[in-house]
């Protein structure tokens, strides 16, 4: 059951341009969090007014349920994501969670194809951790614009799994886009999860189409409530009947859909 | 802290306290339940609701502004049938007044949403009148105290439930508005809506809302608002439900001493999800601690100040 | 950097660089100027300047809200005759266009200020019709078509000046204020004057504002400002000052893209009184980023996305 | 000249129950500012948003040319001051500076009585200093509600002058109003300096009336620019003419007028 604490940062570390990851103690929370859930957060200062005013929703990087820690992984892309990179261990956060419906596991899949893109990356970790440990055979495909900017890339070199990286600057892996390695697949693969921009995902269920291949896909949406309140956070799934597409909330019903029933912006 | 009365009565309509939520900020009620006991809340306005489903507008639905933020839902809902089968049954029992927000392009519209819902066992209805008027090239109801009185006639006929009529703030003069509302009927006015507004993308090069235009509501309407109640207080003899911007307890004071007989509370559920609980404990204690036996005492001690 | 063009022309008002200050924030100028380049400013509207010298309201005359403020001067100020004989003599050869607000509760009142002005060196009136108008109970000129067009007549029979009209905000649609004035002759139209808002003092249990009522200001208003900017740029052919809680020179491009030629800051000189030359650096630095060689080009770039 | 800026603050302890003193080092104003004047402030933090919106008005309670510091002593009664009392030391204060016009010393004035109550004390060091160093025979009369209250207090005995303190409570000096003095005043005096809570100047300033004294007390409002530009901190002040007063500005004109001409909200 989600639930709403006010809980005090343990560590905050720059880890790539832009990029930083948070780790809090919130046992409560991370007791029930599942792989693919995130958590709805707003910073907590002594000036903290009305401005700005809403939460943000950040995936699950890191499920510690033995330590009740959880690492969050984001981008600073906006006033909010600014603010939350300034705040120390100490300083506190009012996190809502878990929240979502995260990546499930078919024990009928076995060759699993993992998709990650820029800080899309950051809730592939448990997911991968997962897959691995229940010996999934694991193609791993990571882009991101430069080296610096592929989250836990050393963390996921530990696990036995096939591991590619394409950078757009080439600084790390092939250049040019993750994308690029659908082409190359040699080995038939049961299941695809991704997560990353929007572009990329696009190519991806297109591919999962063409290659009849299902999958999930995490997405992206501006969050108001987070618990199913106020429609702000729809997409567009496809379903059978009349219109063949309905609005589904990125925050209870996602944000991870199946992929290939995701209309992306069209 | 001594027991302090809570309970209001909105011109039939008992809340067993002032405390209600706003309408398409609480969903149902069931989506705030890990966060809030509903029990203990006055009443829920539950999401606007139409006479057909909608599907509601593309996104990007909402955008942040200062103190504020704008949406462009689109009245999204599953429609007023699936509502009294599928929902209602969820919620009827609760000890909260189930309020059920309804919005309509016609006056027909209005009449046959109100005729379906007489039928059951909501406990009031509150008249979205800031919906476009198809007839009217699109004005809305809300904006001319004629078209707002016929909505609210119509309604009127069709059910003996306590009406609301929720008015929209983007007008000249509200009371005329109130005063045409309480002429055709309402039992209770509630206030207010959302101020019409924009955000643009400065980099896009485009406003951020799909809808382009969107609905302002939070902190930064409040002052419009608490304006808006503590004119309509003066200008009618019906309860009055205020609503636009309170997040904390002090505001909702600000609303009661302007005149508000009940509070409802919207944006601010997204920002904490636990405030309508903190609000209820900070009003008893607000009378506790200024010797008021009952919150019905501050209704309206800033009007003749 | 590469130069760009921040001329702009309003309807044949030549402002060297579209950044001016908005009326009763910024005094006559001369109280900025140990922050300010005032040379390097687009305008300046001063201070609105009634007939007879006023004494304005009682205090307090402010409140702060969140993400704005409430003000009630009362319009405190000299008198037109001492402006023309005391200050202007004194800021008339500054490089920024000395655009004068004027004032009046009836439309002689109106025509009697731009009569007085109309032999000046000033370079522009500004003509505030958020007044109240005394012969129709109050009700301020902005607020209905006919009457907000009967001033701009009055005026335009008194003076050749550049004439801008200021609208008001607390109206339901904005466009036909602005086509009426703009079919009135008004050269120019700047938006938006304050919305009508109140804050009460839960502790005293009345209104902060000695006046009860104050206007709106600052970044909580931006989003209604900016809409009605978009809704206006549509609907006249005529240039366009947007304000309404610019702080930053996004703010101030968010004007533009929705339309505006030039923007007026307000309140923002409260907080940072260096807020002008800093978004006039923005500004060009902005244009430079995004390969525009003039301002002019992001005008109005919103609109048709 | 006064001017705009922003640097860190040096020190900040809580000196009463409620009460901060906070040390800036500004020396661009400093070398300027004159006793009785004051600056308009906001904090700057990483989250500052548009809420709070507006400034604060702070009067100068130490003026140190040489260290190019000043000191401000606050009360915490509002949300602006709160957030003020938890910034620490690096904490960065956006300062504008020095405003309005001060008090003023006579050559003509010998003895000189000076009153301040709660927080108004704080204004007033720099002027008994000055006063003391002029050689004037300074009675010095302290209100408050409490000893912990009285700001400055080792500071004033320092000084060779005449000292009475009342405490709402008792916990110092006399108890009651500190008003109460004037009553038993001795000896005549040439002058009044006086800040504090309107009811307390109002009192004094009728005494004054009375008692053909003149003298000068320091106002406070609300102020939106702290430049002369808003016309939001007027004061009713008495002058020859029509009306027989007129509003003049706190922060320019003022904060100090001269003490029988104010009207207090009457
Ligand atoms: C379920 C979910 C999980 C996410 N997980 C992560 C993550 O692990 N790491 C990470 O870096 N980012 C993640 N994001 C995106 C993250 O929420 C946004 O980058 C962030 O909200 C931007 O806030 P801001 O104030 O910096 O930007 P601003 O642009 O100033 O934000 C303005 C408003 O737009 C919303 N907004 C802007 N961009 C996005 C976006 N891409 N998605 C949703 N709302 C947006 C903000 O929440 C806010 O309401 C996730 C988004 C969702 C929906
Ligand atoms: C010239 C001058 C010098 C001052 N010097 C001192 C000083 O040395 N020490 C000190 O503790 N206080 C001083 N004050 C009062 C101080 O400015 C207020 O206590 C402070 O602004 C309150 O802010 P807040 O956010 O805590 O309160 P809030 O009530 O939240 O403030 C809301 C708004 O009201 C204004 N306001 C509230 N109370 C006052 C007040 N008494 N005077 C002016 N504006 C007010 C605020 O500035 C703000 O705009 C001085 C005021 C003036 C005008
Ligand atoms: C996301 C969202 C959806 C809303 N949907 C409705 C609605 O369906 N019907 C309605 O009458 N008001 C609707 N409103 C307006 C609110 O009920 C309320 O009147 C307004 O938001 C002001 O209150 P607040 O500032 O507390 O949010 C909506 C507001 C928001 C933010
Ligand atoms: C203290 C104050 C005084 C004002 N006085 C006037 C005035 O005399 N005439 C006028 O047309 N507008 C006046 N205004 C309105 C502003 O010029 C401007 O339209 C409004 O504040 C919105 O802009 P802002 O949000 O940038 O402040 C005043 C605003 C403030 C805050
Ligand atoms: S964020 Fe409110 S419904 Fe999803
Ligand atoms: S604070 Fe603006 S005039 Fe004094």
């Amino acid at each position: 059951m989600a639930q709403r604490v006010i809980k005090e940062i343990i560590d905050q570390q720059k880890i790539g341009p832009g990029y930083f990851k948070l780790v809090i103690k919130v046992p409560e929370i991370v007791a029930q969090a599942k792989i693919g859930q995130f958590v709805h957060i707003k910073w907590v200062a002594e000036d903290s007014g009305a401005d700005p005013l809403l939460r943000r929703p950040i995936s699950l990087n890191r499920i510690n349920p033995a330590e009740g820690t959880m690492t969050l992984v984001y981008r600073v892309v906006g006033r909010g994501t600014k603010v939350l990179s300034k705040l120390t261990a100490g300083d506190k956060l009012d996190i809502m969670g878990p929240l979502g419906t995260g990546f499930s596991i078919s024990e009928d899949t076995n060759r699993v194809l993992v998709i990650g893109g820029g800080v899309g990356i950051a809730p592939l970790y448990p997911l991968v951790n997962e897959l691995v440990k229940q010996n999934k055979e694991v193609i791993l495909l990571l882009g991101a614009e430069s080296a610096e900017e592929v989250i836990d890339l050393s963390s996921f070199e530990e696990f036995d799994l096939e591991l590619k990286v394409a950078t757009m600057d080439g600084s790390l892996g092939r250049e040019g886009f993750v994308t690029d390695y659908l082409a190359e697949l040699e080995q038939e693969i049961d299941y695809i999860y991704t997560c990353g921009p929007m572009p990329m995902m696009k190519v991806i269920r297109d591919w999962a189409i063409d290659s009849n291949v299902a999958g999930q896909a995490s997405l992206e949406e501006r969050m108001g409530c987070g618990t199913g309140a106020c429609l702000s956070c729809v997409c567009q799934v496809k379903i059978d009947g009349k219109d063949g597409w309905t609005y589904k909330k990125a925050c209870t019903a996602g944000p991870v859909f199946p992929l290939r029933e995701v209309i992306f912006d069209e | 802290m001594s027991k302090v009365n809570l309970t209001v009565d909105l011109n039939g309509l008992e809340l067993q306290n002032p405390v209600t939520t706003a309408s398409g900020t609480f969903g149902f009620g069931q989506e705030y339940k890990n966060y809030v006991d509903l029990d203990k809340l006055g009443g829920v306005m539950v999401k606007g609701t139409t006479l057909q489903p909608k599907k509601g507008n593309p996104t990007p639905r909402i955008a942040e502004t200062p103190a504020g933020m704008l949406n462009a839902i689109g009245l999204q809902n599953p429609g007023v049938d699936y509502f009294i089968e599928q929902i209602l049954p969820e919620i009827k029992d609760k000890e909260f007044k189930t309020i059920v927000n309804i919005s309509g392009n016609t006056i027909e519209d209005y009449a046959k949403l109100a005729a379906k819902l007489a039928k059951t066992e909501i406990d009031a209805i509150e008249i979205n009148i800031s919906c476009p008027n198809v007839k009217k090239g699109g004005l809305a109801f809300g904006t001319e105290a004629d078209m707002a009185a016929s909505v609210v006639q119509a309604v009127r006929a069709e059910t003996s439930l306590p009406l609301i009529t929720k008015l929209s703030p983007n007008v000249v003069d509200i009371t005329e508005i109130a005063q045409a509302v309480e002429e055709a009927g309402t039992d209770i006015i509630s206030l207010i809506n959302t101020l019409l507004g924009m955000k643009i993308d400065i980099e896009r090069q485009e406003p951020i809302l799909a809808n382009k235009v969107g609905g302002l509501s939070g902190p930064a309407i409040k002052p419009v608002a608490v304006r808006m109640v503590y004119q309509v207080a003066q200008a009618v003899d019906i309860p009055l439900i205020g609503m636009g911007g309170i997040s904390t307890v002090e505001d909702a004071i600000e609303f009661f001493l302007a005149g508000a007989n009940a509070i409802s509370v919207g944006t601010a559920n997204f920002v904490n999800p636990e405030v309508t609980m903190e609000i209820l404990a900070g009003l008893e204690e607000y009378l506790n601690e200024h010797d008021y036996q009952d919150v019905n005492q501050i209704v309206g001690k800033a009007m003749n100040s």
